[in-house]
């Protein structure tokens, strides 16, 4: 009897897609649906995470074929990690968007697209198959690519345009690195990948080319996660979609390029070694990682920098976010570069990584949130529009603040572990004479101090000085700050109550990088 | 978790010769320390702040008395412990290895009882200073949360939690400096603060990550815990030394740490928030500026003293320290504001207090120590001083200032006993900090010779200056009373009482300085030092040592120099524009950045989607073809594999189709000549033996083309010429794109996977032999229809969302248009 | 591309034949769709082309035995008709610019 | 009675041929039973397409006249055939092309459209445009024939479509002339 | 468009149709299948929409009556309802292994024999699916060319 | 296989490449996109007919019915389409106002022929 | 010989749908982007091989299944059609309603109103 509580939250979100549809027609049934959906979705979560720590690894094989030819669904300690993620910032969004979305928009799309992305999200998440997880990802895509346009006007067509035309892009390369993948490694399973990587005389594959298809496929997540040069889609798309679906993008559809990268990476194609090493000046090493690493680098350090040079002179709240998120995903993919370049802190810096990701995830979304609630009271989020709000809105006002110093790494609020863990890891690095440890490390330092500078001049100008006429007349919807500030909550939640978290983003880093245990678990009785 | 003691464990490293704080410490206290009190202590503000909003609706302005209650319980609390020494503990995360360990000793004391004690006057003095002002419970809650901060950086054990408070009296000060959020001077202070406080924060995490990093070479353990248990940092300090010397990590770390406790304490160069923070109300000035906020720095620098000090160390912090003291001293004499010169003064104390903990002998530690306390007490006084005055006079400004005696006499007496204890002046309290400032650089320079003789002049030369201005601001009340200075009321008791608790106490200290040795300083300076901590004996001098020589150059300069102080004060001003002034490197760096992203942005995210696109493609490409080349790819070798010459011609006509359509003249020819290429592929797919394909191509195709038709109905004609530069540039990269496929394809023609694809074979169809129900096959003869339906049937679901979402996109797009958002 | 070994060699010549030239047709007609002159001219082209596929879609029928090619090719067929009728229609009716 | 169950019928046959039954009985009936499932609902459903369709009935009565449609046809058919390859293949492009409209006496849609696709189907002509105020096709003609020759052919067939589509004329009656002005080029 | 095309429209459109579904059917076992066949039987319904107009293909053909709705013609709602059924269906099905203790989306095949005419027959559950593909397709595809067809 | 019904077919195939080659010629060779149509609907047409022809004398012994029905009901299509999209295509091109080749010119019958601007396509 | 001459066709067909990204009109942009991905199918189908039978079986297994071309490369392929087809279909409608909100379909002129100024 397989572990159907697997399947349950991708099903619990589809179901709830397709009953919204025909629901239309009634508006808060329609609604009331939507919101259960995704409450029943963090119950399945809950669930399945249960069974997780208790049984490791849960392989579940959809139309009860056999890995790896039938498609794998495997939840771990990672695939949970990013489900918990996703499940508590989707019902947050949700809720939100049930109060923040007109009327209209809501009977005509929007909860089946929003739970269409929320399955997109999850399958990507859990599925063990690399074609699957192409197909997941359209899925995920192709409703943000709809609701980043959803508003319809001038500037979300053109900022969805640029979304969908890069992705559609990503998705042919996509295509194109999964096909070399297929015909050099002769699977789609992760599991065997994996497997045959590691042993490649066994199963006749030669490692050598794949290298390069890797990094096809490289390309496409970090396109997705907005990782410099990567990033161009990412102000816009932000800025035009509506709140509760930025805050979805930036809270967790960014992550999962993160985790992309993390579990095909790491788990399966670091099996990989080249025979006759890396043979290109610069690259140190002979497993794939230590070719990644210093591209990952490199991308990190453009990302801080850029995402956090680019936020201090924006003049309206979102753009800040927005470049806030091209530099915070550096703050995630930065131990990342260390994990691959140093094995001996792997284990942290993916921990790091996965706990800087949570904590921008959670933060993110709340400050999306927090903005598109002015949005709807004030009409703008232009500086010069909302000055003083956190006089006219002072709960509201503490919320944000909340996020911007937990995202700056204030403690206790969960922002800092993320940044005492990136710290850990950098410093280790450089400490054990990794290679770019130190650089990391300063590096991380000027991105946390940009950081400083632009929230402090968003606050600044946003929450203090002096109040807008539109501020002044605004009434702020209570429902919509209480979903804010109960995120302001569970981020110091989260940091006081580290612990848990931390335990699970280790089990999480371990689970990522105990490659036998995901074969063994996924290929059971096959070897 | 488990609230434990840990006095024993204390007790046994102490006997161990282990233990780096003050055995004489030890000696005096050995009782335990009660948990519930310190933590309680600890909390009370914090719980305090949290209820302020209610309790300002329900008392109004009075809640100025229940801030001083609360203020008042964790004194209460705190010196309930005089005289014990150790640590208590919650566990917070052990998996990191941080605790919530609050230890308890004379430093930790120390500044607890100035941060709950000020805070109680402070809070006193605010219920007159504050009357009518604006957002009340905010300022009080603020200020609560803040003192809690501060009481936690001073019990913290943990270098984890100690972070923790570090950090939120940073956040807090932002609230409190900014608190006139209307003003854009109070706004520009605020984040000034607050992007110099926080980010050295972060320079300190660095450093404690790596003590901790060390410590599990050092320790066996990786642990947070920085002194109060066996397996702390300080217990096991020498171990500590050796392994950070071995990592390389001893400078770095002292470095770190630093930047963390200079940023904090105003040091040169990071001084320069200090004065703008004067926009807070005047009783957060006297809070900030005397016993908390600063003196985390300079506590810091105290508490790790015993762990770090050695050569370096007093490099660093002795040299910053002194420098400090001088340049801000000058700049205090350039001050035109009664705040402003006592911001000043404050950075110029903390490098006293600095340099005093940077010396590595045991005077330098008796400095700092002693210091502290004094200058929280004056330090304190006059800013409530300065209050009084802006408050009364209803002016700030130095030059309007004068003859305040007669109006207010109290004030008079008590501004001359802090004033004089700030200049150092005998028998005043900072006469004897001051001594052994000079004593402990005197020692150093003749212990050491050469350079090391620049101590005791700089410390005179800076010393010098702040004898000036102590006495410019106590000039205030002499002389005559300007002609502009209108009425002077008499000021309220609340706002009186506080700072003649604190000259009075001042005056104590000045009178008896052994006195406040006995009772705490002794303690204090017993934690700065590692090993054993000598006897303090303080008193006025009784012969003529160098350091008596010192303050007696130091005060008589100060005299003969008096009558030009005006012209010093030009002097100064005169050199601080252009780069030398205060705001220059900060505006620089900020605005500098502010207008540098302002410029480079619109370079980068240009909107131009061709720029979007071509780094992409470009990149990636790149990056495969670096990765082909790092891999050491080899073309493989003809193959026989025969290809026929209706695919050959059917590619070349997709060929043709495809550069057809790149060089379309019209919408509908590029319309048209990529239905050829629509064609050709599916033909591609019928030679390949993919009818179904084929098929799926085919009718896609078409239907592609009706919705292309429909769609360039309604579209303008546009298609855009371009220049050869563009055009050869494009073709290039697209070049580069087109080598990397071509790459792509022939490496990975190499293997050919079978054995998925036989598994299908072999069970897609019905086997001759079964039964009524057919499970474990797939039923079919199409195997790419059964993949489609059973075997992947997963991926089929992902795909028809994509077509229904397709749909609703369509839809959406349409039927939102003009019902977007307001904006 | 598995030939059906039991057929005669003439047969399949002409088969052969005839897949190359009906992919060899096809190019040609690719001259027109790509220089017209005029719309009407590359529409006629492309359903020429249509055409040709669909026979070259029943000549891959007979030279696999591969009964089913047939329904391509009928397919084939239905969808060049809906794409000339929908060129032409908007090419004549709408406002396609050129 | 209703059309659209004969229709259904009709669709179900259609069905065998599409799906390429076997012709063995039992295959066709099974297939026969699953296009009658599928064509009669199909029928049903789109029975407003139809509402002004022929009498299926009538299909037995003019049989002669369709298969002498038909012979005609493949005749011309082949012939116009030979004539492109003539005119196509000749080196000097032996074509004289004009148009001419071509007033008809049937009326229905189906004949109408019937003798419109004969006509491109057929030697040198091909039909242009239909005006439906005046019921008159518009042929090209690839060669410079006389128009008689032309459209001899043309009344040849709807002879046969007046009876075939039961027509209010009949092919006694005299074709109507040519709307106004001339007809044809030379 | 003329009664030329009209007219070779209604009779090209059913076979059109017949076409699609044979493909639909056979899709198990011949080529085609449920997203050949929708995208087929779309392309008939484009052909009468491009030759008859969309008020002929919704009022006259499908019989739906009524005024525009939100978002687009009032035959769109219907085409929701049918891409709605369709991922429903397909779902749905794969609920049903669910329920039957397989995981999502096993399929089976049941063999019917002694039936009069067909003796044996062959249901394969996994054409709900493909039944499910099909109206996700026509409902989806429709939905689209109405809505644009009707700017 | 036998020789007979091979020749057939292959009689059946060489008449339809030989027709498909005729219409693609003379769309390339006749001169304006009306006389082309006179190629390619007849001889196109009748070329790829012929072919589903042979295809239905090629399948019909092996599986009488089978694929050769579909080919019939694919001859039937043919030649209900081609002549139609010759039709609509003639129709669309003669709105859009392309010249004929050589002296044609439209028959004055007093109906007024549509008019459109000149095209100018390249 | 095929690798050579797929790689090169699919090359080429990458380099043209390239430039056509690259250009104004947002029209030919979505012609680049039909291009590539029309031509990461036909990789993808090179991929399983072109050799081989039709996968489509009589009754029962085929004698020897090596002999059939792959049919995991033709379901994938079947899938990412549908998928980009639904992706172009939106692309196209949402290039329609950025003309009607912006009055132009050059990107040139587009990104002049878009970029961070
Ligand atoms: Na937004
Ligand atoms: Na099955």
């Amino acid at each position: 009897m397989a572990a159907q509580i697997v399947i349950a939250p991708l099903l619990i979100a589809l179901f709830t897609a397709i009953a919204t549809l025909p629901l239309r027609r009634f508006p808060r049934a329609q609604r009331a649906a939507s919101v259960l959906g995704a409450l029943a979705y963090l119950g399945a979560v809950a669930l399945l995470a249960g069974r997780v720590a208790d049984e490791s690894i849960l392989v579940y094989q959809l139309s009860a074929w056999p890995s790896p030819f039938g498609i794998t669904l495997v939840a771990d300690a990672l695939s949970l990690f990013m489900l918990g993620l996703t499940a508590i910032v989707s019902l947050a969004s949700v809720a939100f968007s049930a109060r923040f979305m007109s009327g209209f928009a809501q009977r005509i799309s929007y909860h089946t697209l929003y739970h269409l992305m929320v399955v997109g999200i999850t399958g990507s998440f859990l599925t063990g198959d690399i074609f699957n997880l192409f197909v997941w990802f359209e899925v995920m895509l192709l409703s943000s690519y709809v609701l980043v346009a959803f508003y319809s006007g001038p500037e979300h067509t053109r900022a969805a345009l640029t979304y969908t035309v890069l992705n559609l892009l990503g998705s042919a390369l996509m295509l194109l690195a999964i096909g070399g993948l297929y015909a050099t490694v002769g699977t789609l399973n992760m599991a065997d990948m994996a497997r045959r990587l590691a042993t490649p005389a066994q199963f006749g594959v030669d490692p050598v080319p794949v290298l390069g298809l890797t990094v096809l496929l490289f390309c496409v997540f970090a396109l997705k996660a907005g990782i410099v040069p990567f990033q161009f889609w990412v102000p816009a798309a932000y800025r035009a979609a509506p709140a509760p679906v930025t805050a979805m993008l930036a809270g967790v559809v960014k992550k999962v390029g993160i985790y992309a990268i993390i579990r095909l990476y790491f788990t399966v194609f670091a099996a990989a070694t080249l025979p006759a090493g890396l043979g290109l000046p610069g690259f140190v090493g002979n497993d794939f990682l230590s070719f990644f690493g210093p591209i990952m680098f490199v991308m990190a350090a453009g990302s801080i920098l850029l995402g956090g040079i680019g936020a201090v002179s924006r003049d309206d709240l979102d753009g800040v976010l927005a470049y806030s998120s091209i530099g915070q995903i550096g703050f995630v993919v930065l131990p990342l570069a260390v994990a691959a370049t140093v094995p001996e802190v792997r284990p942290l810096a993916i921990a790091a990584a996965l706990v800087y990701a949570l904590n921008h995830g959670l933060t993110k979304s709340m400050l999306f949130l927090a903005s598109g609630t002015v949005k709807e009271a004030v009409g703008s989020v232009r500086f010069e529009r909302i000055g003083g709000l956190a006089k006219r809105t002072p709960v509201l006002s503490i919320g944000f603040f909340m996020g911007a110093i937990s995202l700056i790494g204030i403690p206790p609020l969960s922002g800092f572990f993320g940044k005492l863990l990136v710290f850990r890891t950098t410093a280790h690095a450089g400490a054990l004479g990794g290679r770019g440890g130190a650089v990391a490390l300063g590096l991380s330092l000027v991105g946390a101090i940009l950081t400083i500078a632009y929230f402090s001049r968003a606050w600044n100008r946003g929450f203090w000085g002096t109040e807008s006429e539109g501020v002044r007349t605004a009434t702020y919807a209570p429902s919509l700050v209480v979903i804010v500030v109960a995120l302001a909550g569970l981020l110091l939640l989260v940091g006081v109550g580290f612990d848990p978290v931390l335990r699970a983003a280790e089990a999480a880093a371990d689970i990522a990088l105990d490659r036998q245990a995901y074969v063994d678990a996924v290929l059971e009785g096959l070897q | 978790m488990s609230l434990v003691a840990l006095p024993t464990a204390i007790a046994e490293a102490s006997t161990m010769g282990q233990l780096g704080t003050g055995a004489a410490t030890l000696a005096q206290a050995t009782a335990d320390p009660a948990g519930v009190a310190l933590f309680a202590a600890l909390a009370l503000p914090f719980l305090g702040a949290l209820v302020t909003p209610l309790v300002y609706r329900a008392l109004g302005e009075r809640t100025a008395w229940f801030a001083a209650l609360v203020a008042f319980a964790s004194f209460g609390l705190v010196a309930s412990q005089f005289g014990t020494t150790g640590s208590v503990s919650i566990d917070w995360i052990p998996t990191l290895g941080v605790s919530l360990t609050l230890y308890l000793d004379g430093l930790s004391l120390l500044i607890s009882l100035l941060a709950s004690g000020v805070g109680v006057l402070v809070f006193t003095y605010s219920a007159g200073y504050m009357h009518g002002e604006p957002g009340q419970a905010r300022y009080y809650g603020t200020l609560l949360a803040f003192m809690g901060s501060m009481l936690g950086v001073a019990l913290a054990a943990d270098l984890i939690a100690l972070f923790v408070f570090w950090e939120l009296t940073s956040i807090t000060s932002f609230g409190l400096i900014g608190h006139y959020r209307e003003s854009e001077s109070s706004l520009y202070a605020a984040r000034k603060s607050m992007l110099i406080t926080v980010s050295g924060g972060l320079f300190m995490l660095v450093g404690f990550v790596l003590l901790a990093f060390v410590s599990g070479d050092a320790l066996g353990s990786t642990t947070f815990t920085l002194i109060g248990t066996p397996d702390s940092m300080i217990a096991n300090a020498d171990a500590m030394r050796t392994a950070l010397e071995n990592a390389g990590l001893f400078v770095p770390v002292l470095v770190l740490v630093a930047i963390g406790a200079a940023a904090k304490s105003a040091q040169v160069p990071l001084h320069v928030w200090l004065p703008n923070a004067m926009e807070a109300p005047t009783p957060v000035s006297a809070f900030l500026h005397s016993a908390t906020m600063v003196k985390a720095g300079v506590y810091l620098i105290g508490r790790m003293r015993p762990l770090l000090v050695g050569d370096e160390w007093m490099l660093l912090l002795g040299t910053l320290g002194l420098i400090t003291m001088t340049v801000t001293a000058l700049l205090a004499v350039g001050a035109s504001d009664i705040k402003e010169l006592l911001a000043y003064s404050t950075a110029s104390h903390l490098g006293l207090i600095t340099a005093g903990f940077g010396f590595a002998n045991q005077l330098g530690a008796e400095t700092g120590a002693f210091h502290i306390l004094n200058h929280a007490l004056f330090k304190a006084t006059l800013f409530l001083v300065a209050g009084i005055i802006a408050h009364e006079a209803g002016t700030r400004a130095i030059s309007e200032l004068g003859g305040l005696r007669h109006d207010l006499p109290i004030t008079g007496i008590i501004t001359a006993i802090a004033a004089l204890g700030m200049a150092g002046v005998p028998p005043f309290n900072g006469f004897y900090s001051k001594e052994l400032l000079f004593e402990s650089a005197y020692e150093v320079a003749h212990e050491l010779g050469g350079l090391a003789w620049l101590f005791p002049a700089v410390a005179v030369f800076g010393s010098v200056f702040t004898f000036l201005y102590s006495i410019r601001f106590l000039w205030l009340f002499m002389g005559e009373k300007p002609a502009g200075l209108g009425e002077v009321h008499r000021p309220s008791l609340a706002l009186l009482a506080p700072p003649v608790v604190l000259a009075g106490l001042a005056m104590i200290v000045g009178i008896d300085p052994q006195l406040a040795v006995d009772t705490i300083v002794q303690s204090a300076f017993g934690s700065a030092v590692a090993g054993e901590a000598h006897t303090m004996s303080i008193h006025l001098p009784t012969e003529l040592t160098p350091a008596v020589a010192m303050s007696a150059i130091t005060i008589l300069t100060g005299i003969a120099l008096s009558p030009f102080y005006d012209r010093l004060r030009d002097g100064v001003r005169r050199l601080t524009h252009g780069p030398f002034s205060a705001d220059w490197y900060y505006d620089k760096a900020v605005y500098g950045l502010e207008r540098a992203s302002g410029l480079a942005l619109p370079r980068i995210q240009t909107g131009q989607f061709r720029t979007y696109a071509a780094w992409m493609l470009g990149v990636t490409s790149l990056l495969a073809l670096a990765g082909y080349l790092a891999a050491g790819v080899s073309i493989p070798a003809f193959s026989d594999l025969s290809i026929t010459a209706p695919v050959v011609i059917v590619l070349l006509v997709a060929i043709v189709g495809a550069a057809a359509v790149a060089r379309a003249p019209s919408h509908i020819a590029g319309v048209l000549t990529l239905s050829v290429l629509g064609f050709m592929v599916a033909l591609f797919y019928v030679l390949s033996s993919a009818p179904d394909l084929a098929l799926t191509q085919l009718v896609v195709e078409t239907l592609v083309l009706v919705i292309f038709l429909l769609v360039l109905n309604r579209l303008p004609a546009f298609y855009g010429d371009t220049d050869r530069g563009t055009v050869a540039r494009d073709a290039l990269l697209a070049g580069g794109v087109g080598l990397t496929v071509t790459i792509s394809v022939l490496v990975a023609t190499a293997g050919s996977p079978d054995a998925i694809a036989r598994f299908f074979v072999e069970r897609a169809p019905v086997p001759a032999e079964h039964g009524s129900i057919l499970a474990d096959f797939g039923g079919g003869s199409n195997i790419v229809n059964v993949i489609l339906v059973d075997f992947r049937a997963f991926d089929t679901m992902g795909e028809i969302s994509v077509v229904a979402m397709a749909a609703l996109g369509v839809l959406t797009l349409v039927a939102m248009r003009g019902r977007g958002e307001s904006s | 591309m598995s030939v059906a070994t039991e057929l005669p060699g003439f047969l399949s010549l002409a088969i052969t034949v005839g897949l190359v030239v009906a992919s060899g047709v096809t190019l040609l007609a690719g001259y027109r769709v790509i220089f017209g002159p005029t719309t009407p001219d590359r529409v006629v082209a492309l359903d020429t082309i249509a055409t040709n596929v669909v026979a070259i879609a029943v000549l891959f029928a007979l030279q696999t035995d591969d009964g089913f090619f047939i329904d391509v090719s009928l397919v084939l067929a239905i969808i060049g008709f809906i794409s000339t009728i929908a060129v032409a229609r908007y090419v004549s009716e709408g406002d396609i610019i050129e | 009675m209703r059309r659209w169950p004969a229709i259904g019928v009709v669709f179900a046959a259609v069905w065998l041929f599409v799906r390429g039954v076997a012709l063995t009985p039992e295959r066709v009936a099974e297939e026969l039973l699953i296009g009658l499932a599928v064509g009669i609902p199909l029928a049903y459903t789109f029975r407003r397409f139809y509402a002004d369709e022929i009498a299926l009935g009538r299909v037995v009565r003019v049989l002669p006249a369709t298969v002498a449609y038909l012979a005609v046809f493949v005749k011309e058919l082949v012939v116009a055939n030979l004539d492109v390859v003539y005119r196509v293949l000749s080196p000097s492009l032996p074509i004289e092309p004009d148009v001419v409209a071509v007033p008809l006496r049937v009326e229905s849609d189906p004949a109408i459209t019937t003798i419109a696709n004969s006509i491109t189907l057929t030697p040198g002509t091909l039909t242009m445009d239909y005006d439906n105020d005046s019921n008159t096709l518009y042929v090209h003609g690839i060669t410079g024939r006389d128009e008689a020759s032309l459209v001899e052919p043309i009344r040849t067939w709807e002879d046969y479509a007046l009876v075939i589509f039961d027509e209010d004329a009949s092919p006694e009656d005299a074709p109507p002339a040519a709307p106004r002005g001339d007809v044809g080029g030379d | 468009m003329s009664v030329i095309t009209r007219t070779v429209t209604r009779v090209v459109f059913p076979l059109i149709l017949l076409t699609a579904l044979a493909l639909l059917f056979q899709g198990h076992n011949l080529p085609g299948g449920g997203f050949i066949a929708g995208v087929l039987t779309v392309a008939a319904f484009a052909l009468v929409y491009i030759v008859n107009g969309l008020d002929y293909l919704q009022e006259d053909l499908l019989g739906r009556t009524g005024d525009d709705v939100e978002g687009g013609p009032a035959i769109v709602a219907d085409f929701l309802n049918v891409f709605a059924g369709g991922l429903a269906i397909a779902a749905g099905g794969g609920v049903v292994a669910i329920l039957l203790g397989q995981p999502f989306l096993s399929q089976a095949v049941l063999f019917v024999h002694d039936l009069p005419i067909f003796h044996e027959l062959e249901l394969a559950s996994a054409f709900v699916f493909d039944l499910g593909v099909y109206l996700v397709v026509v409902g989806g595809l429709l939905t689209i060319l109405t809505v644009v067809g009707d700017e | 296989m036998n020789t007979i019904h091979a020749a057939l077919v292959t009689l059946f195939i060489a008449i339809g490449t030989f027709f498909l080659l005729v219409g693609t010629i003379g769309l390339i060779r006749l001169p304006d996109v009306y006389n082309r149509m006179h190629a390619t609907s007849k001889a196109t047409t009748l070329g790829a007919a012929s072919l589903f022809l042979a295809g239905t004398i090629y399948f019909a012994p092996s599986a009488p019915g089978g694929a050769g029905l579909t080919s019939l009901v694919g001859i039937v299509f043919l030649f209900m389409t081609a002549p139609t999209g010759a039709h609509v295509i003639s129709q669309a091109a003669e709105r859009m106002g392309i010249e004929f080749a050589g002296d044609a010119v439209w028959p004055d019958t007093g109906e007024s022929r549509p008019e459109s601007p000149d095209e100018s396509d390249e | 010989m095929t690798q050579f001459v797929l790689a090169g066709v699919l090359g080429l067909l990458f380099a043209f749908g390239t430039f056509l990204v690259l250009r104004r009109d947002i029209v030919r942009v979505v012609w680049g982007v039909t291009i590539i991905s029309q031509a990461a199918n036909v990789y993808l189908v090179t991929m399983g091989g072109l050799a081989g039978s039709v996968p489509i079986l009589g009754h029962g297994p085929p004698d020897n299944p090596a002999t059939i071309t792959d049919p995991l490369v033709q379901a994938l392929v079947l899938t990412a059609i549908v998928i980009s087809f639904g992706t172009t279909a939106f692309a196209l409608v949402l290039t329609y309603r950025i003309h009607e909100e912006h009055g132009t379909i050059d990107l040139r002129e587009l990104g002049e109103t878009g970029g961070e100024h």
